[in-house]
């Protein structure tokens, strides 16, 4: 199923990329997200409180809970959507309550965000959506054209490309936002639900294609509820499986 | 000179980032059309007050400000009289000079009733003084009393007058311009506000997914920026080439021919018109600018 | 009746299916504010052109119709050439009535000049004809010539025709009046039905729900057309209103004074003022309704 | 985790209504929803061909096939979203060719839709969103508070039900789509992966209203990609599977 030449390649092309972003890191200490004691509420009450979490670089961590626990909360403090009720959020080692707009846009470039509910601009093509991160932080178009249509060939988009986003299925429109938050070869990928709307073997390909990325040191965090998913990676890869639940952030034991 | 790059950078834009603002909006085709419609109102306004202001001062200099006093007494008295009546004139206020006319001048103007062949050394005529008013104009009134008591066989006729009420009118039509065109202007920037929020509360989504992926404010902004501004930029520049050309099709605008006949602009006042379009553009740039920053800071 | 009858319904309307739009978009700020602009200016713009039809209307009946001959003549002629003169304008084309003007008359129209005490028998004065035009005028040069064959001793004087380009003036003022009516009536039009397309296209998603749960297009329409048509009534009487009292700050108008000083409404021309928001909610209303039913057929 | 009481209390409002709406299928014939020789094609290219069906009165069908096969273009044409490039779509008897577009919204009130990307009103509140249907079609809003009432505490949405839908979490919108297709008490339920973004409780407790509704004579038709699912509803009930592959609707076998 997995093509292993492509994937080489693939690789290949994002290791170079990311030898920059790698040096960033480095110079900017190894903490990437960091979470001290942090609570969320809305106005409609507290989701969550006391959660302290350190994503270490490499890591690959699953995000559970039931409907309305707040998962996709929780990835929104990590990239700075949103500021934490109480406790501090540091992106990148910086403390999100002091970051400026523009530090935000610049640590977005940095970390690759899947939306729950997929949005796309509807007036450009699912190619030039897929390549709007890079054009968006000044990137030549050019260079990334070969890395661009690799990942489309990945996620099974290479026919659709010249299609404009109200024209896609629900499952390309997901696997679609998966590969407009890898163009950038963010050196964090934070996923919501990104196989919700695929059928089992396509969320097997994607999830293959995040398992080699955090092969190649990319930190990862899935918010799923899909148990099937999650067991199929422990087959593979190291990954720590986190649930919400009571108020609090656990790490799910073995029974998964 | 930076901001004559930074404006032409502006113009020039970033292809890439106009691109993101989907392409056809309604709001931008309001934007278009009322910087257009708005242009076009403006030139007329502009007309209008112009030509009512050349109005207001031809007829304040020329007429408004001329009256004339009338000495009939026996010939012996008539030079002392004249005299007299002279040098009360020069010291009214609201009097700026007062002249005796001479019998040539008399004969001209009673030409139309009598013929040019008037017996004027058979008449026993009065003597006619011209008075030149200033702009703040005498009273009238007290003129009368002043003479009565030292000159005897005077009489003010300040019939001129009349013409006062259309000085005034004129006067009137010209601020009616300039309030026009101030109103025009306010309501232009206060369209292109709201037609920018428009577009901007519409774009939403586009706002949020170019945030998403890592765009900065100004990026965004930009964008919007450089749209509304060009199209209203554009729009205005039609409109005010519409308006000029309507305004060549009315009768032209001479010094002698008429007095409000020609509405048409003059000499100069065409370059007026170039500051039109730049003027919108500006209230354009400004608008959206405040429109995108106002509604950036709202979303994460 | 029935058309009181459904235009009462849709003003009072489904307040359900009005809740459907969200209630509060730039678009609809957009309108009440053009609307009311443009009621503003619309107000200025009638009065403009009330006012310089009232005065083409005055001059043109007062001043500008009337003329004199005169005739210079050996004393045992002047009655014979008086009566050809008189005969010669009676049947010149653009001659309403000609009459020639008693000694008294004469002697009140030379006071000014030289007094009342003027020793008339003494003199041998011209006699005068007073002539007043049609609406249409005379041909001055024509009736010249007609009277050098006929009557040599007259002199035609159209003197009051000074004010000729005046009146023309007044009239083309009053027509600049009426077609900046036209166009401010047009450019809200067009701004109305662009808003109205604007938030149609806003709300694209509220359409593609209300579609999805069985509403009806008239339904739909029906909610946007209300609020669009409701807010352009309030803007436009807001606007008007305004306007209203601005002219009342302005010197106000009457007969005696003067000529353009007062630019204010008379009488019945207020009850004018009325009609401007009817028009405005009446141009909303088709506006919205186009774009409501182009913008709804679009979608399944 | 299913109240009885509460259930019954429910089919009891549902079944008073449905009496009205079930007579008219009766007088309309006993055909919902019919298809005849279909096709259907974007610009793209062909989706299938030759699919002919016709949903009997009180069958319960779900739909399944990779993701971009067409199961949404599937629905879409059961509801005369789409008009099919060749052959007949006939809903309630009518086909949809010849139906006016006030027709077709007088067809959708006796068809409950759940679109895969869940839109709402976000000026409204959940309950006034769930309640739209009935706004529109000109009901008294008070005679069915009970019933909105306790639909929203089947889908577990009543401490919700003064939030706007932007303030819904993905799983919460789902859940508040399937209960706004409900409310009207539709002849016809036609749901496009109800369960994509809910954790596997709720998925059954959803699954479960679904059955008693199919059980109170309701057609019921699901697309959805969780084979998990349609295992659990054969359980329960006589459901038929349909599968688009190769470009033709196929009845699958036992193998699920
Ligand atoms: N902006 C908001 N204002 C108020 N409440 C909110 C807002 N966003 C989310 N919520 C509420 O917070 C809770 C958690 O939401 P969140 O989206 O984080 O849940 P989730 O775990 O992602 O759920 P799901 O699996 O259904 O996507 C939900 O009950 C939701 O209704
Ligand atoms: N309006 C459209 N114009 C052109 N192509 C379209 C349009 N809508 C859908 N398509 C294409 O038709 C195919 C089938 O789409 P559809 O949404 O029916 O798939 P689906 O089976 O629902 O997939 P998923 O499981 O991913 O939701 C897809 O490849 C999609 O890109
Ligand atoms: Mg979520
Ligand atoms: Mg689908």
């Amino acid at each position: 199923m997995i093509e292993t030449n492509g994937k080489l390649r693939h690789n290949r092309l994002i290791i170079l990329r990311s030898d920059l972003s790698a040096k960033a890191v480095r110079q900017k200490g190894r903490k990437l997200i960091e979470f001290e004691r942090v609570a969320h509420s809305y106005s409609g009450g507290e989701l969550f409180n006391e959660v302290s979490l350190r994503l270490a670089p490499g890591s690959f961590h699953f995000l559970t809970g039931p409907s309305g626990s707040g998962k996709t909360t929780f990835l929104k403090l990590c990239y700075g959507a949103l500021v934490p009720s109480s406790g501090v959020v540091r992106i990148f080692d910086d403390d999100v309550r002091q970051m400026s707009r523009d530090d935000i846009a610049l640590a977005r470039r940095r970390v690759g965000v899947v939306h729950q509910d997929c949005q796309f601009l509807d007036h450009l093509t699912l190619r030039e959506n897929l390549a709007l991160p890079l054009t968006v932080s000044g990137h030549e178009a050019l260079d990334d054209d070969a890395n661009l249509k690799e990942l489309m060939g990945w996620v099974g988009l290479t026919s659709r490309a010249d299609a404009l986003p109200p024209e896609l299925s629900g499952g390309e429109r997901q696997r679609a936002a998966l590969a407009r938050a890898l163009i950038m070869s963010p050196d964090v990928i934070l996923a919501d639900e990104p196989t919700g709307n695929v059928d089992w073997e396509m969320s097997q390909r994607l999830l293959t294609l995040l398992i080699e990325l955090n092969r190649m040191g990319k930190t990862i965090m899935i918010a799923t509820h899909d148990l099937g998913l999650i067991r199929a990676a422990k087959n593979h890869v190291q990954a720590r499986v986190l649930r919400i639940s009571g108020r609090r952030l656990q790490l799910a034991g073995a029974d998964l | 000179m930076s901001v004559l790059r930074s404006v032409i950078d502006f113009a020039i834009g970033d292809a890439q980032a106009e691109k993101a603002v989907p392409p056809t909006g309604f709001t931008v085709r309001l934007t278009v059309f009322s910087a257009a419609a708005m242009a076009f109102l403006v030139v007329f306004a502009l007309a209008l007050s112009l030509a009512a202001g050349r109005l207001a001062d031809r007829w304040s200099d020329e007429l408004a400000r001329s009256a004339t006093v009338r000495i009939s007494a026996p010939a012996a008295q008539m030079a002392a009289q004249t005299e007299a009546a002279l040098n009360v004139l020069r010291t009214t206020e609201g009097v700026e000079s007062a002249r005796a006319l001479s019998l040539e001048e008399q004969r001209a103007l009673l030409a139309p009733w009598f013929g040019p062949e008037l017996p004027l050394d058979a008449l026993q005529l009065p003597q006619m003084i011209e008075v030149i008013e200033t702009a703040s104009g005498f009273d009238g009134d007290g003129l009368r009393l002043r003479l009565a008591g030292e000159v005897p066989g005077a009489v003010l006729d300040n019939h001129a007058r009349w013409r006062g009420p259309l000085v005034s009118a004129a006067s009137s039509l010209r601020l009616l311009g300039w309030v026009s065109i101030v109103l025009i202007a306010l309501a232009t920037g206060a369209m292109i506000t709201l037609a920018a929020n428009a577009a901007l509360a519409a774009n939403a989504q586009v706002i949020a997914v170019m945030r998403l992926v890592g765009a900065r404010d100004s990026y965004i902004a930009q964008a919007f920026m450089r749209r509304f501004t060009l199209r209203a930029l554009a729009g205005a520049a039609g409109g005010t080439l519409f308006g000029a050309f309507a305004l060549l099709l009315l009768p032209s605008a001479s010094e002698e021919g008429g007095f409000l006949t020609g509405l048409g602009l003059q000499g100069a006042h065409w370059f007026l018109l170039i500051l039109i379009p730049i003027l919108a553009a500006v209230v354009a740039f400004l608008a959206t600018r405040l429109a995108a920053h106002n509604t950036l800071r709202s979303l994460t």
